[in-house]
């Protein structure tokens, strides 16, 4: 292993705002290529696993990303307190219903919820955890909404086939959008 | 009555229904209507009486609940079963996918959620991010961007109409005009300046080009005597 | 050495923004003596400097903080040239209405916002999202400007036509930030 090309990675993730995919990172070494950087990420994922720190490097949203341990959630949060105000229930299960059900519109949103969600649309959009995907050709062309990269990023998943399977929801929309 | 502990506060029907099922413990394919209508509607009243404003959701499935409870208690045919049947589906099929959708909700809270339970590293902001006078594309989602015209629209312009009107006079145009008009005759009256213009518009345009003929000091207005026209006269060339 | 505080030392130290102090520290672990933390914090410093990872923990005059060793200054600072900036409130008040109002000319613009827009559609124009789309049939020939593509990507939206309309932006509702 290249232990010089790892070092630079390391640091070019580590340096990252945001999760880091290895197309990023090979355009930013032209020399090298998609298949050395990819394994060198692998490598160093596996090594922080390893070294027992307070952090990680987890795969997340198509690329890698530096993150610290669950365990260490009462400190970290009791000193970053006011930063990150947490989702409610509502909030939850609108995004949960926009993730699995995606693309999809308010109106079918607000069926499946049996309640308003305009107010909760909204907030996630603030957050960025979802984003306006498109229209449907149906009259007043409603908004079509999906989930968004940071949505990724902010619950674990590489992808969103890495959403866990709820087989029986997926049953129930499809029967729905046959209708 | 299962309120008497605490008031919870239902999101919708779909959840106080789910919540009077799982209390009474009943299969949601096979659920007592008379029982859950009652416990229902009783909830209902809770609200009322204590003033809670009770969403037109929560009303629907209420009569949804009654009718079908109406339907039960009549002589039975076979229309009226297979009416039923219909009926109660209309409210275990949202129920069954509410109920998934309830537990990919608890799925996704469980997981590790960033700035919850995991953080990213605290990255120190000065320096590090580009400006904002450089080439690159900006940072900024579309929830900023519709909020900034909506702020915009509603601070500065409320209600306004946004619609472009052509302005037909320009006053450079005119100022064009009236030193052409000037041209050969040295002076002009205030009057026949104005005597061909059409609109208020033009009127408009025309003074302010005056003005700034004035003002740059191509031209002079003066006034022989009170009450005489006002007369402009070319000063330069 | 207490191996547990080292390692919550570490996190916080790793997840804060500024540098930390170790009166900062104490403050979040009350139950720990200044002491026991200054010597976690020198040991933790001791121990990066072994490691040979392409960063370390440095100790600067407000705390401690990890910053990555110079010598990955190149890599990193061609990451951040290409780093997206933000957008001041102005210029995305003015991105907003050539978004919605376009084609429009500067004069519809400044009259919309109240001040002079010409710095901002330059730097508009310069980070591509915006664009020249003609001339005004009027005195002056006054320029019009449209969004380009690129506005397209950045908001990740399929066409102009999946931008929300005023009054769908309205009906997501409600004032109140947090659900």
């Amino acid at each position: 292993m290249d232990n010089s090309l790892k070092l630079i990675v390391e640091s070019l993730v580590f340096a990252s705002e945001e999760p880091l995919t290895p197309q990023q990172i090979r355009e930013l070494l032209p020399e090298r290529d998609l298949k050395e950087i990819r394994a060198v990420l692998v490598e160093l994922k596996a090594e922080y696993q390893q070294m027992k720190r307070s952090f990680i490097i987890r795969e997340v949203a198509k690329g890698y990303q530096f993150c610290t341990l669950p365990r260490f959630r009462p400190y970290i949060a009791k000193m970053l307190s006011s930063t990150q105000s947490r989702l409610s229930r509502a909030a939850l299960e609108t995004l949960s219903i926009v993730a699995y059900k995606q693309p999809i519109i308010r109106q079918e949103i607000e069926r499946l919820r049996g309640v308003d969600v305009g107010g909760i649309l909204r907030l996630l959009l603030k957050k960025g955890l979802i984003r306006i995907v498109g229209r449907k050709p149906l009259p007043g062309r409603p908004i079509i909404y999906g989930t968004t990269g940071t949505f990724l990023e902010v619950f674990d998943l590489k992808d969103l086939s890495s959403l866990p399977t709820l087989k029986e929801i997926e049953e129930l929309g499809g029967e729905e959008d046959e209708q | 009555m299962p309120f008497e502990t605490k008031l919870e506060v239902f999101e919708g029907p779909l959840d106080l229904l789910l919540h009077l099922i799982q209390i009474n413990e009943v299969d949601i394919s096979d659920i007592p209507i008379a029982t859950i209508t009652e416990q229902y509607l009783e909830y209902l009243d809770l609200m009322r009486a204590l003033d809670i404003n009770i969403a037109g959701d929560f009303l629907v499935m209420a009569s949804t609940l009654m009718h079908i409870k109406s339907k039960m208690l009549l002589p039975r045919r076979d229309d009226d079963l297979e009416e039923i049947e219909d009926l109660r589906e209309e409210i275990v099929r949202p129920l069954m996918e509410y109920m998934k959708l309830k537990e990919a909700a608890n799925e996704l809270a469980s997981r590790d959620i960033l700035y919850r339970d995991v953080f990213k590293r605290g990255i120190e902001m000065n320096g590090t991010r580009g400006e904002e006078d450089n080439m690159n594309p900006a940072k900024v989602n579309l929830y900023g961007l519709m909020d900034a015209f909506k702020r915009l629209m509603k601070e500065k312009h409320p209600g306004a109409v946004l619609r472009f009107k052509p302005e037909p006079w320009s006053v450079k145009e005119k100022m064009v005009e009236i030193r052409d008009k000037l041209k050969g005759v040295k002076s002009l009256s205030f009057r026949d300046l104005f005597a061909e213009t059409a609109s208020i518009s033009e009127m408009i345009a025309t003074f302010l080009a005056l003005l700034e003929l004035v003002k740059t000091e191509f031209m002079t207005v003066f006034q022989e005597q009170e009450g005489t026209d006002i007369m402009l006269e070319v000063l330069a060339e």
